[in-house]
């Protein structure tokens, strides 16, 4: 387990679970297919014959069942992983995560804590269509009472998973489905990250471009595309959607005095509308131009591979959007 | 009367305390709604008693609860003081929430008592999962869920009943059917009226009980929960009782007439319980003086307590948001 | 039916749907306790009486059968106006709404319209703690193939159903629970409105104050408060929130170069961040000051009134957001 | 080979055209995909195929159909046309849905098709809905609702079965039972196994039917119309079948034995009515080079209109969020 280790996103989702069930018996995995079946995105396969079915469990088709039943095992003793296999179902299980996993600590006056980790995978790019290409996390980002992270590297998709469930709060996981088989370098086996707390991933004085999740690669690229224009970017990754980590935000901005936010969710209402409003509100005088976002089109996410990118954010337009800062016409 | 448990007197007029006890509570907390020291929601059990008392005194401390939103009855039936029980709904600090909870949010972490639920189904799954947990740990206990029988209409319960079953967890099912969801009349809302034949569809074993009639639900409690114990698996059980008062405080009843009311009230699980306990000279005259009595100066101390209560200061209004460690 | 009338909030919901399916036979209302019970606000008494049950429907307590019947009846031919309750209940809908009633006209090549509406209560005041309190309306607002709207007058509460009835999309109606009271005059049974489009509901110079629904009342009471101290407030209703009249928005703040944004929902991701962003995106030049809001503080709102009343925006707060801005100290 | 109905032999080369032609075009489908000519999902009914082509030629033009993402099955029987289907597949403009929903959305208003649903049961309550329409305008259609035995298990299944039952509407509906919901085996998901059995719980009428033999299905489709027709409420059919390749396209099986999928291939409903067909004398050697021929013409007429297709420009992708009017 010590050592540098090459390995996929899909595959460091995997060690991480296999991990912390192994080192705690109050962890245990459920959720759809998550055991014969390997999970949808193949994230779990082998999980069960390892562990066992009783710590790798199959559910029913009952999202709000299942998920409010990791509410209940969390508030007695037990620290569940509960998997849905897309935000798209967990609009089944809102009320459970809304009702009741976020106000019952609150609601209780601290007499019951909820410590529940529930993974889901988000986002589009896999020609699914408009039932299954939602990105939400930002709907899940409003509630308090709730933690919201997004692991954009491999290193946090192997990581933060311990960090989530060592919190005492319930922690929503948005792993993005375009991630799965990236590739990427952790330090070692043991190594640990943050749950919260943004980080820049690339450092740069002309414009700060800040994103989260399966936008992070783009925009990357975005960067390099600028770099070759002389515009060099400061990208952004937010990591966790809820708390935010608007500290790492303004110190950046107060350094390039532009902002570019780049988020897969519905333009209107996303994310990004509060990540523009909050640097509008507190470094106004900072900025020397508006802020602008890059976003999905406000459209239900069509089947044909040439509409659903269109509908997407893409790395020309992140670099068309950061340019029309750095050098108005 | 019903009666394949054996219960000594004792046992017998502490069901009656129990059930007057809880009458008296709302009583007094009618009262204190008109009076604006209550507000919100306020539902009441009037009733309903039987249910909670007889199907309480069947569960073991280890028993988790899960209860609802017209919770009252459950609450005191399960022994939550009535001191921070008062407090709460008076929203004051002292209360068994802080009084952020107020009438349909009590949650008493000491005697597991989980939480009344505000939105209808949303408990059962939460009382799977603590079923589970209480399997997964190796723990004796079991979770007894209360709900209405308008909750069965929602998907929830659907998907609750399988899941517990499938994986034969240790979960009481207690249906109170009090026939109506606020103005809908069950046969109304449900295409079967017959709810305990609903289990079926789960394979779970069931009972419909006389829910006016305490020693009734008792026995049926106490076999429901000897076969969850024994480890087969989920149980239900179905008490037809009656709401003999408004679904909250505003409630005009133009759904239902007068004389069905009186008539129900007339079956009333206190009066009914008392008359075959005098009937069969279990109950001597000086008993019901000193039941009465006791209930009183409890509510009265309870009503002072909450009086004596002092808000939560503002500056404490984001505390417990998040937690900063899971209660021991 | 025509001159002038004086009538409560309440009222004019109810005689808006009277009026409605009376007029015609493709409408009906459903939803619990609707009917014999009158409404769980009282909105809708005697209209099964006078009606009928056919057409005036009580349902199970089954918020996604019900609304997705609703859509189901719409796609074929009805226009049905179902109420949910509360906001509270309808996230236990929202896979019928997000999934459904938002994509099948685009998922469907235009095939089928969903021309159906969905009432409901939202918002806090009334002491019924966290799960009663919601104010969600901005979360459905994020939703491309939705109309969201929220009458904050009488006049809106007795006109819009009409238009919202007349349009061809699925139009969602969030009546606050602390307006059914509120009295208004109509200028006369058989006026109208217009679905979309904010409405200046008071003029004024020196900061721009938007908001919408239930908070509209005290944002007046603020701008009055503020006018003693010699600030003319205009006050925005936005009355749609989806899709937003921002060019009324822009209009006033090019006038006052202020913004305040006062919005009941939880302050990160409501929709107040969005008008904030696109003040900030599209009259950056204009404003003289950063754009501020006030919210709900973010915390399931508590049982205790005056634990309740901190959580939520008052006028005192939005007369002191204005006047950091007119004023800066 | 039950045959309660009569059907003459042009009727019953019909049926054995309607599943070949299913299968055909599916495994063209599954060539296309791994030639990327297809994307997305591609859920294929293999095995499935008496299931739809019994259920539709029961229903009529004015009956409306709820289909699941599992659906060419359905949409071919119930008529929607090869070639705009594949066109829809390549996720082209003169697809039934310009290309915008794939093989998961399949939309066809002139033959009442509302649509494939992704989200399991996501269908049901919309079913219920089409029907509460032909019932409030006095129409006769029932409205057919398609589902899986996972959708059993959804909350949704269960407030649709009791909302169509209490209200008594024309639904019917029908449980495509291939005792797989992607890796779970219908009895690792279900306390309750036998599905049709469930209907009881909503005092829905059903049947269980052999899902394999395309007769029986449409006999008990016959019936199930009938009574629905008749006013008699909803009913319930399941029929028992079998998916004979994998969920998806990626999907190693890990879930199931090898030669349990090999038995099954056996008592596929093709070759099982194609063998009954024959030893009836009923299937003459030309007529099936004659559906076979027909059949392979259609095919690749389907492909040549996907083909020769167009991509919708970009410039459209927001026609349609918002609709100008309702559809006549
Ligand atoms: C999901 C949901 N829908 C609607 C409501 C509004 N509501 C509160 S109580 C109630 C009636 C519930 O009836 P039942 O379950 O029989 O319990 P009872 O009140 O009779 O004890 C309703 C509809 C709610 N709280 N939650
Ligand atoms: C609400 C929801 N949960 C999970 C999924 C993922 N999923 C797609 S198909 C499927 C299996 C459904 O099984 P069944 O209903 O039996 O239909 P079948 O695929 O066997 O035809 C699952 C779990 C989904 N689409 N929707
Ligand atoms: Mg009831
Ligand atoms: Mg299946």
């Amino acid at each position: 387990m010590s050592g540098p280790q090459r390995l996929t996103y899909r595959e460091a989702c995997r060690q991480a679970m296999r991990e912390a069930i192994l080192d705690d018996p109050r962890v245990f995995l459920m959720g759809e297919d998550v055991a014969r079946y390997g999970g949808c995105y193949a994230v779990t396969k082998g999980l069960a014959e390892e562990l066992g079915e009783e710590r790798v469990r199959d559910t029913p088709l009952s999202e709000s069942a299942f998920v409010g039943a990791g509410i209940g095992a969390a508030m007695d003793g037990m620290r569940p992983i509960v998997e849905i296999m897309t935000v798209n179902f967990s609009l089944l299980a809102l009320d459970q995560l809304v009702n009741n996993a976020a106000t019952i600590p609150h609601m209780s006056g601290g007499q019951f804590a909820v410590p529940l980790v529930v993974r889901m995978a988000t986002g589009a790019g896999r020609q699914l269509a408009a039932q299954h290409s939602h990105s939400l996390e930002g709907w899940y980002a409003h509630v308090p009472g709730l933690k919201i992270v997004a692991p954009a590297t491999v290193e946090d998709a192997r990581f933060m998973l311990k960090a989530a469930l060592a919190d005492p709060n319930p922690v929503l996981i948005f792993e993005h489905v375009m991630l799965y088989n990236m590739e990427g370098t952790i330090p070692d086996g043991t190594a640990s990250v943050r749950l919260e707390g943004a980080k820049v991933r690339r450092e740069g004085g002309d414009v700060s471009l800040v994103t989260y999740g399966g936008s992070l690669f783009k925009t990357l690229d975005a960067a390099e595309a600028l770099a070759a224009e002389n515009i060099a970017a400061e990208v952004i990754d937010l990591r966790s959607l809820r708390p935010l980590d608007m500290a790492t935000v303004l110190a950046s901005v107060a350094k390039t005095h532009r902002l570019v936010v780049v988020d897969e969710g519905w333009r209107s209402g996303s994310l990004s509308a509060e990540i523009a409003a909050r640097v509008a509100e507190e470094a106004f005088f900072e900025l020397d131009a508006p802020p602008a976002r890059v976003c999905s089109r406000e459209v239900p996410v069509p089947y044909a591979a040439h509409l659903e990118q269109a509908c997407l954010p893409q790395p020309d337009a992140i670099a068309a959007a950061a340019r029309a800062l750095v050098r108005p016409s | 009367m019903s009666a394949r448990v054996r219960l000594d007197r004792r046992q017998l007029l502490a069901l009656l305390k129990g059930m007057k006890r809880i009458r008296a509570f709302e009583a007094k907390c009618a009262e204190l709604y008109q009076a604006q020291k209550i507000r919100g929601f306020l539902h009441l059990y009037d009733g309903e008693e039987a249910v909670s008392v007889g199907v309480m005194q069947a569960l073991a401390p280890e028993d988790a609860v899960v209860a609802t939103y017209r919770e009252h009855g459950q609450a005191l039936a399960r022994g939550i003081p009535m001191n921070v029980l008062m407090a709460e709904m008076y929203g004051v600090r002292e209360g068994c929430c802080r009084g952020r909870g107020g009438s349909m949010h009590i949650f008493d972490r000491e005697r597991r008592f989980c939480g009344g639920n505000a939105i209808v189904g949303g408990g059962l799954p939460l009382a799977v999962g603590l079923a589970l947990a209480a399997r997964m740990q190796g723990r004796s206990g079991l979770a007894a869920c209360f709900f209405g029988e308008g909750a069965v209409e929602e998907g929830e319960f659907h998907e609750s009943l399988n899941l517990a079953a499938l994986w034969r967890l240790p979960v009481l099912f207690v249906c109170e059917n009090n026939r109506y969801a606020m103005g809908m009349a069950l046969e109304r809302a449900e295409s079967e009226t017959d709810i305990h034949a609903k289990a079926a569809a789960y394979r779970i074993a069931s009972e419909a009980v006389d829910g006016m009639d305490v020693v009734a639900v008792a026995a049926a409690a106490l076999r429901a929960v000897e076969a969850v114990r024994a480890g087969e698996g989920p149980r239900f059980l179905e008490c037809r009782t009656y709401r003999l008062r408004a679904h909250s405080m505003f409630d005009a009843q133009a759904y239902r007439p007068k004389e069905e009311v009186e008539a129900w009230r007339g079956k009333g699980p206190i009066v009914r319980f008392q008359k075959w306990l005098d009937g069969n000279g279990l109950l001597h005259p000086s008993d019901l003086a000193a039941i009465e009595a006791e209930i009183d100066g409890e509510i009265e101390l309870a009503v002072a307590f909450a009086e004596a209560g002092t808000p939560e200061p503002v500056e404490e209004l984001e505390r417990f948001v998040l937690m900063e460690e899971v209660p021991a």
